[in-house]
């Protein structure tokens, strides 16, 4: 593993998150088109609006810290997608996870939204401020179950690594964290749908009351940043779940199944469900998965 | 006896009113003086129950020198309308605001004022309401020359102009065309 | 890198903007309700590329559709000069074509493109979505020739709209901070 | 010459030096602080550093039962130390500019000066009548700089005073209790004694003394006088009194729960999850107090009862990891003390500065100063990052290792109550920054503001070098921790090796390769984005999307300070919002006067005769009292 | 020793009875001679300190030896609490100097004259009616004293604390005819030798009349109700003459009665309860007053409520501390009664809404006040803590936490009045129909003097600090007291 494989690894590591995020995202919107009975967008329908908005020729800016809102988003996301392994086995896709732990983890993915919401702030449009606070009360709710999962989690494996955790669940489909902590898993996946922006819980951006909320003033590059950004958050969520419960992926072929039937689930439940008002989403998020989270604990508390 | 024609006879001795006559079936119309006209309403309102509103409009007798309201009521249970018309004068066009017995009476007033000119004393809000900006006297009076006014303010796309004079075709030389 | 001669790389990018047209969601008049059985399960503009944007900033394609009154050209203006470079117009109606059947009505607008550049018309005293989809494909092509440069259009004779949008509001005229820029970050 | 035991008269005669030189010549005042805090910083670095162990004992002759006051030094009050020179200094240099034109201009720099004496003597006391002298005037010297700015409500001071005279009571009966036992007052005959106390004995002192600590660090029962205090106290003192003091409360409480009485003779009394039944329940203390405080931050309107709120809550956060005595507890109570009173410190001493140049103190009446105050919007941006912990800057740093001592210690139900506060702590963050420097300014004259004076931009810069420090080499601290906590006799907690990275029991992080991958995103992201693209046009601040309308100069558009509104629908968080203490407070107030106005009646009402009615009544009750 | 102790009484007897004549010479030559011969009795009793500390005196007068004829018992205890007595009164009088208050400075100087003489005379006396005679010459004096100004409330005020005053010179009277005609001996070393041969019933009897004739004169809680109306009624140089004399003689009789006289330890722990008593409910009462001069008196009343606590527990660190905070008490309420008096009469009267803002017209005035008010409360640096603290270990020592714990929780609510003084004073608006009138020295150098004592003592504390030990050692040692008296000391 020469340092010259060893930084093609490392700048291939966003890429190849861009490129299945964005992927994942053609293939749910043709998806929820099936689902409507009609034909819905090619499947790298995604990928052409990006470019599009990449070759936008113009682009308005409302300051230092507006045109520096969306970098900080990509840069927050693009961090935390480093110090996830996406491959287990072998030397490769292992990024810096060996530097950080889940509580790094955990703090890194909101790094990206609130750089973002300073972006949003000097833009100046109310309907942007009203899109970040509902976005961060919504995170008071989404945080608790997950964070309970993951407690559950580092009790039952007594480590806070990512890799050690993999380890742990290697050997086969029963030692899996799913099977082992299974409550755990269940609290968690509400928060995974909820952090998703998927339907029910996707009132920040919500186009017909606040204007795609935290993205109305950005257009041009950097909405193609925005959006970049938003497919790989949503891969490095998927392989953050599936790294800490599905036991990690041998090769990529594996992670690209394992991270699309885990993304299926999302669209089963973006294309049914109706939006949460914010209060409606944060008291759901602390009835229901908060106490699944909190029995899979009392259950690990007694083992 | 209908219920409409009790009311018509309960109308005439109450308010003396110039016409009072059914132009169509469930439909009473009378013309009243200016300061009956609340009067006439708040009888129709709380002791016939006339509740439902339906519109106000504003008609332009040019010749006569006269604009006349007209107030439109509807009777939910009996399925009847009626119709309180006054008449006010052209040029010093100004009539009270009955905006507190109905409220949507405000916007049908405010849309007359910018329409018509009728100013209507006691009015929350007469600020202008479709036309932003507008210069010129009430659009809606007919002594306003719309033609002219668009052929002044705007520009018309060229090659439209009439092939054939509508005009032409309606009345006397339709018949013509007909009978050929 | 991104100059305007019709390389490669622009043949690539207006083959994406082809593909990709994002409709700002504004009905200005009674065409809007064409839009929504043109995006939903019948006939489905989506299989084209096209997608609601929220805001001009994110929007590609501004579509008029029906009679402009005065006031609402107004903000039909301002928010075709918020919009981002390669944008179009796609004006429904007879309305926007010669004033149709408001043709002598003092408040409504005779033709669209005096006021800003219009790329396609569909005429029909609303045109039903089949029309419609023709007309984005239309649309389409002239994107893919590279024709569809109304944004230039608007930015080179800025002087000449800018008159016969003064002959409509009088001197009630928009801030012009949404047209004129100076460089910036 | 100059040591631990008498660092504390400098800032104290110096202090009353300024007071009567500057009634002559005014900016004396200023030299005279300035000098007095160099000097103690250069004490506190060099003189009286880690390697100058030693005791010092005074007696001023007094009767043999008290043997006279004893100073020292170890690694525990070294850390303590540090903080306070170090906010004293950059406090003094803050306040300069700030208090130049006002009245109470002399007698602000005689009690400040005060103020940081008797914290120093705090710190270096090695027996409980020095501890509690300076501990006590600290209290009324503070006490005279929460009152002085005349337009605050008389109220404030009151309900000061009380609870804190209350919790200073309260810790000298312990303490007479320790001496009863202990026959001195040295901390090494008191530790000696300690360990004979029945179990009863122990467990009372160690509630007495807890009240008392609690009380300093604002804990939810006690916290009533906190947020008056903090918002109406002068502004360029609020630093100081938010930063330094509620760590008064952190350092005794770790002094005497830690090396005193010691946790393991608490845990003694009452066990329950292998730690103390107190300190199980002040650690509860501190979660509820962090997660009602941080929501109570989130509706105010005004800024500095939102950072007071949002003091409170960080000391909650201490509070908790301290409580339940575990070496990484203690160690990530000491990290996070320091952490939360660079913030601290790095807020205040800005919004003093925002509020001395436009004269607004609440976020519906400010907005839009990021283009005339570019420094201080640095400044409080990195403020906010170290107070949500964000992983770049110190703040991560401190509540990782909290996160650890907690998980490593099964406290998880404690765990989740601080992930709760710890997540919402972004919404007043957020606030703070959008309310005060983006969106719209709210009023035509926010456009002129100057940025803040030139005194401020010093410790701004400082305090902002010091949180990227503890960001990029979260290890850099360890070592100075460690040997605090050798100081007060508990085990070594982290097992990281390096500067660079920060390991404790169940996994570590490295500071510096997270800041590297971060930095390296950034600069080719930014590079590629601003030479590669287009350049965007600069658009104009009304020139935003307002659904097709044009906004004018007044139209409101600031509506962003609104943040909050929301939470009162969220149930829980709705019913926490509601619920106040202080209806509690007021009614034994009402009880006490009730008392006093009867008795008032009842004895001294003013006629003779009754009094002589007195009089025989007590001779007839001796009779029959003591008659045999 | 060359001059004899008795000369302090003598005296300022001698003088007080000539003033009257003084008064033709010049008007005010009766002020000047008062203060003379203060001046010379705080000069004599600090010159007999000392020797008093290595052996107590014993004075003969007119040559019958005790236990027949009258005699001066000089204890350590004794001579320590003449200096004190006579110091502050030397202080009072300069500050009376310039007073106006006083319309004929002949009866005001001689009244004062015979307070302190009598106080001396109490402290000094080493026979029981001798004690009572001066006594009886303090009260009536200060009876006078308390309505010189004839205003309605200072008449009031008088007559109560006459009607009170008889009622305890009855007791007194009563006590003390029981001693005699048990024992038939007057003197104090006599009568505490054969005490325990009395009859056990009368014996009682005689405790409990002097217990509550005494109790009555130094403020104990049932008793003490006419206090608060006589320091607001009387004029402030006379209150803080009283706080700072009367009742330390009151409480020196008080001692010397329970330890030496009769040593009933039931007695002293009653003592101990009833000054517990006093310090609540004169805290509690003083938290509703709106005037600060009948504010002061309760405040001065918890403060002698703790020193009867120090007392009753007996031990001898709380005597050293009930000593100490003799000193203490005596100077605090002797600076804020003087700062009070000015301040009122200033501001034309001593209620909240008359002083609003009068620190910022007369800071000098209002910041020594705040000094008096930090020093009461028991804030460090300053000497109330000192005094306080010894107390307090004393009693703790002696396992009376829960009392420990009411006295500190009196003196939070202490604090909290005396702090909403403060801001009353200091926090309002300047007042703008007072205007500013310069303070005249006479009045500057008394509150300057006290000031210097307060802090310094506060500071330095160990300077006093044998003589605390010294003072309580003669309360303690009652046996060495007997025979010095009795087999003649220091024959004079």
């Amino acid at each position: 593993m020469s340092t010259g494989m060893r930084i093609v690894d490392i700048i291939a590591y966003p890429f190849i998150a861009f490129l299945i995020g964005m992927l994942y995202m053609g293939i749910a919107r043709n998806i929820i088109g099936r689902i409507h009975r009609r034909w819905g967008p090619p499947v790298l329908q995604n990928l052409i609006d990006v470019f599009k908005l990449y070759r936008k020729r113009e682009a308005g800016s409302h300051g230092v810290m507006f045109h520096l809102g969306p970098i900080i988003m990509v840069t927050g996301v693009v961090t935390c997608l480093y110090f996830i392994p996406m491959l287990s086995d072998g030397r490769w896709l292992k990024g810096f996870s060996f530097d950080g732990d889940l509580i790094l983890v955990t703090y890194l993915m909101v790094l990206g939204a609130l750089g973002m919401a300073l972006g949003v702030g000097q833009g100046g449009v109310p309907f942007g401020v009203m899109g970040v606070t509902r976005g961060l009360t919504r995170l008071i709710g989404l945080e608790i179950p997950y964070f309970i999962a993951i407690i559950v989690l580092m009790a039952h494996y007594n480590t806070a690594s990512i890799n050690k955790i993999i380890e742990l669940q290697a050997g086969g489909l029963s030692n899996w964290a799913m099977f082992k902590v299974p409550l755990a898993f269940i609290a968690s996946l509400f928060s995974f749908w909820g952090m998703m922006g998927a339907s029910p819980f996707d009132i920040p951006g919500a186009p017909q009351e606040v204007a795609s909320g935290p993205a109305t003033e950005f257009g041009g590059k950097y909405l193609a940043l925005m959006m970049s950004s938003r497919g790989i958050f949503g891969f490095l969520k998927l392989t953050l779940w599936v790294d800490l419960f599905m036991g990690g992926a041998a090769n990529l072929l594996i992670l690209v199944g394992k991270t699309f039937v885990l993304f299926v689930t999302v669209l089963f439940v973006t294309s049914v469900y109706s939006r949460f008002k914010v209060e409606q989403a944060v008291d759901f998020m602390w009835r229901y998965p908060t106490i699944i989270g909190l029995i899979a604990l009392v259950i690990e508390m007694v083992r | 006896m209908s219920y409409l024609e009790e009311l018509k006879v309960k109308i005439e001795n109450m308010f003396s009113p110039e016409k009072c006559y059914f132009p169509k079936e469930n439909l009473l119309s009378f013309l009243v003086s200016n300061s009956e006209v609340r009067g006439a309403l708040s009888y129709l309102k709380d002791v016939e129950g006339f509740k439902h509103f339906v519109m106000l409009s504003c008609v332009d007798w040019l010749e006569e020198g006269k604009f006349e309201l007209v107030y439109i009521v509807w009777h939910p249970e009996k399925k009847v309308n009626a119709m309180v018309k006054t008449k006010i004068d052209r040029e010093k066009a100004e009539f009270q605001s009955l905006h507190d017995m109905w409220r949507q009476i405000c916007t049908y007033e405010r849309e007359i004022w910018e329409m018509f000119g009728v100013n209507f004393i006691g009015h929350p809000r007469l600020e202008p309401f479709i036309l932003e900006d507008w210069k010129d006297m009430p659009p809606m009076r007919r002594d306003f020359d719309t033609l002219h006014y668009v052929n002044e303010h705007y520009e018309w796309r060229e090659g439209r102009e009439e092939s054939y004079k509508p005009r032409d075709y309606i009345g006397e030389a339709f018949d013509e065309w007909r009978k050929k | 890198m991104c100059t305007d001669n019709p390389g490669v790389w622009e043949y690539i990018a207006n083959w994406a903007r082809k593909h990709s047209i994002w409709v700002l969601a504004y009905g200005t008049g009674c065409g809007a309700i064409e839009m929504p059985p043109t995006m939903t399960s019948r006939y489905d503009a989506e299989r084209f590329g096209l997608r609601g944007a929220a805001t001009p900033r994110q929007a590609d394609l501004l579509i008029i559709s029906g009679y402009l009154a005065t006031k609402t050209l107004k903000r039909v203006i301002r928010t075709y000069e918020q919009m981002y470079d390669p944008k179009y117009v796609l004006a429904l109606g007879s309305c926007t074509i010669n004033g149709g059947m408001y043709w002598d009505s003092y408040n409504t607008i005779k033709k669209l493109d005096l006021y800003i550049p219009v790329d396609v018309y569909v005429a029909g005293c609303m045109p039903r979505p089949e029309a419609i989809i023709e007309g984005i494909i239309a649309l389409q092509k002239r994107i893919e020739e590279g024709r569809a440069e109304g944004a230039k259009k608007y930015r080179e004779n800025i002087e000449w709209y800018k008159k016969n949008q003064r002959e409509v509001f009088g001197d009630e005229m928009l801030p012009d901070y949404t047209w004129n820029f100076e460089g910036g970050i | 010459m100059i040591g631990p035991h008498n660092i504390v008269l400098i800032p104290v005669v110096i202090g009353i030096l300024a007071y009567f030189a500057g009634k002559l010549v005014r900016p004396v005042r200023e030299g005279l602080t300035l000098l007095s805090s160099l000097f103690v910083c250069y004490v506190v670095l060099f003189k009286a550093g880690l390697n100058t162990i030693g005791i010092y004992t005074y007696n001023f002759s007094l009767p043999q039962y008290f043997d006279g006051f004893r100073f020292g030094n170890n690694g525990f009050s070294w850390y303590f130390a540090v903080i306070i020179a170090f906010s004293y200094l950059f406090v003094s240099l803050a306040s300069f500019p700030l208090v130049k034109d006002k009245e109470y201009h002399g007698s602000f720099y005689l009690f400040f000066n005060i103020v940081a004496g008797a914290l120093l003597g705090i710190v270096y006391s090695r027996d409980l009548v020095s501890f509690f002298i300076f501990w006590e005037i600290m209290t009324w010297s503070s006490y005279f700089l929460v009152v002085m700015n005349p337009n605050t409500k008389g109220k404030t001071g009151l309900t000061y005073i009380v609870f804190n005279v209350a919790g200073a009571y309260a810790m000298l009966t312990a303490m007479l209790i320790v001496y009863s036992y202990a026959g001195s007052f040295h901390f090494d005959r008191v530790v000696k004694a300690v360990s004979l106390m029945t179990n009863s004995t122990v467990f009372f002192i160690s509630l007495l003394f807890a009240i008392g600590f609690l009380v300093k660090m604002a804990t939810m029962p006690l916290h009533i006088w906190a947020p008056d205090a903090y918002t109406e106290s002068e502004d360029s003192f609020t630093p100081f009194f938010s930063g330094t003091l509620s760590k008064m409360g952190v350092y005794g409480f770790i002094l005497f729960f830690g090396m005193l009485i010691g946790f393991v003779n608490i845990k003694g009394v009452y066990e329950i999850k292998d730690t103390s039944l107190i300190g199980y329940i002040v650690a509860w203390l501190g979660v509820v107090t962090s997660v009602f405080a941080t929501f109570r931050a989130i509706v105010q309107d005004e800024i500095k009862r939102l950072l007071a709120y949002s003091s409170i809550a960080q000391v909650g956060y201490i509070v908790t990891a301290m409580a339940v005595g575990t070496a990484l507890g203690v160690a990530g109570a000491l990290y996070h003390a320091l952490i939360h009173s660079v913030i601290k410190l790095l807020l205040f001493i800005t919004v003093a500065g925002v509020i001395y140049r436009t004269g607004k103190n609440k976020f519906s009446e400010l907005g839009g100063l990021i283009t005339r105050m570019p420094l201080s919007y640095l400044a409080v941006l990195f403020g906010i990052i170290g107070l949500a912990g964000m992983p770049p800057f110190g703040g991560f740093a401190s509540k990782w290792v909290i996160y650890m001592s907690l998980i490593k210690n099964h406290y998880y139900f404690l765990l989740i109550g601080m992930i709760v506060s710890s997540t919402a702590a972004f919404l007043y963050c957020y606030k703070l920054i959008y309310g005060i420097f983006l969106g719209h300014p709210s009023s035509q004259g926010l456009m002129e503001v100057k940025e803040v004076p030139g005194f401020l931009w010093v410790p701004q810069i400082v305090l902002m070098m010091v949180l990227m420090l503890t960001g990029f080499f979260p290890g850099y601290i360890v070592p100075f921790i460690e040997t605090a906590m050798k100081g007060i006799g508990f085990s070594v907690a982290f097992n990281s090796t390096s500067a660079y990275t920060l390991s404790a029991a169940l996994g570590g992080f490295n500071g510096f390769v997270v800041i590297n991958v971060l930095g390296a995103i950034f600069v080719f992201v930014f590079v590629w984005y601003t030479l590669f693209f287009p350049k965007s046009k600069r658009l104009h601040r009304l020139d935003i999307y307002w659904a097709a309308e044009t906004p004018d100069e007044n139209t409101p558009l600031h509506y962003g300070y609104g943040i909050g509104a929301e939470l009162d629908r969220i149930p829980w968080v709705g019913m926490s919002l509601r619920t106040h203490i202080t209806r509690f407070y007021e009614k034994t107030g009402e009880q006490i006067s009730g008392i006093a106005s009867v008795l008032k009646d009842v004895v001294f009402n003013g006629d003779g005769q009754i009094y002589m009615l007195y009089a025989i009544l007590t001779l007839v009750s001796i009779f029959l009292l003591m008659g045999r | 020793m060359s001059l004899n102790p008795i000369l302090m009484i003598a005296v300022p007897l001698f003088v007080a009875f000539s003033i009257p004549l003084l008064g033709y010479i010049h008007k005010k030559a009766g002020l000047y001679a008062m203060s003379a011969t203060l001046l010379f009795n705080t000069f004599l009793s600090f010159s007999t300190l000392p020797h008093a500390f290595e052996k107590p005196i014993r004075v003969i007068i007119a040559g019958y030896k005790p236990p027949f004829g009258i005699n001066l018992a000089i204890t350590p205890f004794s001579i320590f609490l003449a200096c004190l007595i006579s110091l502050m009164g030397f202080i009072v009088s300069i500050y009376l100097l310039k007073d106006e208050t006083t319309e004929t400075q002949e009866k005001f100087s001689m009244l004062i004259l015979l307070v302190v003489m009598g106080a001396t005379g109490i402290v000094l006396t080493g026979d029981i009616f001798n004690m009572f005679v001066f006594l009886e010459i303090m009260s009536i004096s200060s009876y006078a004293l308390t309505s010189i100004r004839k205003d309605r409330k200072g008449s009031e005020a008088g007559i109560k604390f006459l009607l009170v005053g008889s009622i305890s010179s009855t007791f007194l009277l009563l006590g003390i005819a029981i001693i005699y005609n048990q024992l038939g001996t007057l003197n104090m070393a006599d009568i505490a030798r054969r005490f325990s041969q009395m009859n056990p019933k009368l014996a009682f009897a005689a405790v409990s009349f002097l217990f509550l004739g005494l109790g009555i004169e130094s403020e104990m809680f049932p008793l003490n109700a006419w206090a608060p109306d006589v320091y607001q009624g009387a004029p402030a140089p006379v209150a803080a003459l009283f706080s700072a004399v009367t009742v330390k003689a009151g409480l020196y009789a008080m001692i010397r009665f329970l330890y030496t006289i009769s040593n009933n330890s039931s007695f002293i722990k009653l003592l101990m309860l009833f000054g517990i008593a006093t310090v609540i409910v004169s805290e509690l009462s003083a938290l509703k007053q709106t005037d600060v001069k009948r504010m002061l008196g309760y405040s001065s009343l918890g403060q002698i409520g703790v020193i009867l606590f120090a007392v009753g527990i007996g031990t001898k660190t709380a005597l050293e501390g009930a000593v100490f905070h003799f000193v203490n008490h005596a100077v605090l309420k002797a600076t804020m009664f003087l700062s009070i008096g000015l301040l009122a009469k200033y501001a034309g009267g001593s209620s909240f809404e008359e002083l609003k803002g009068i620190g910022k017209k007369y800071p000098f005035l209002a910041g020594v006040f705040a000094i008096g008010a930090l020093g009461v409360m028991g804030f460090p640096p300053l000497n109330g803590f000192m005094s306080k603290l010894m107390i307090l270990t004393a009693a703790a020592k002696a396992e009376h936490v829960v009392l420990v714990m009411l006295v500190l929780a009196a003196s939070v609510v202490e604090g909290f009045y005396y702090f909403r003084v403060l801001q009353v004073m200091f926090r309002e608006p300047e007042p703008t129909r007072i205007e500013k009138r310069s303070v005249s020295l006479a009045f500057v150098i008394p509150l300057v003097v006290l000031v210097g004592m307060i802090v310094g003592i506060g500071l330095f504390p160990g300077v006093l600090m044998p003589y605390f030990k010294g003072a309580a050692m003669d309360i303690l040692s009652r046996g060495d007291y007997i025979s010095v008296m009795l087999s003649g000391g220091g024959a004079l």
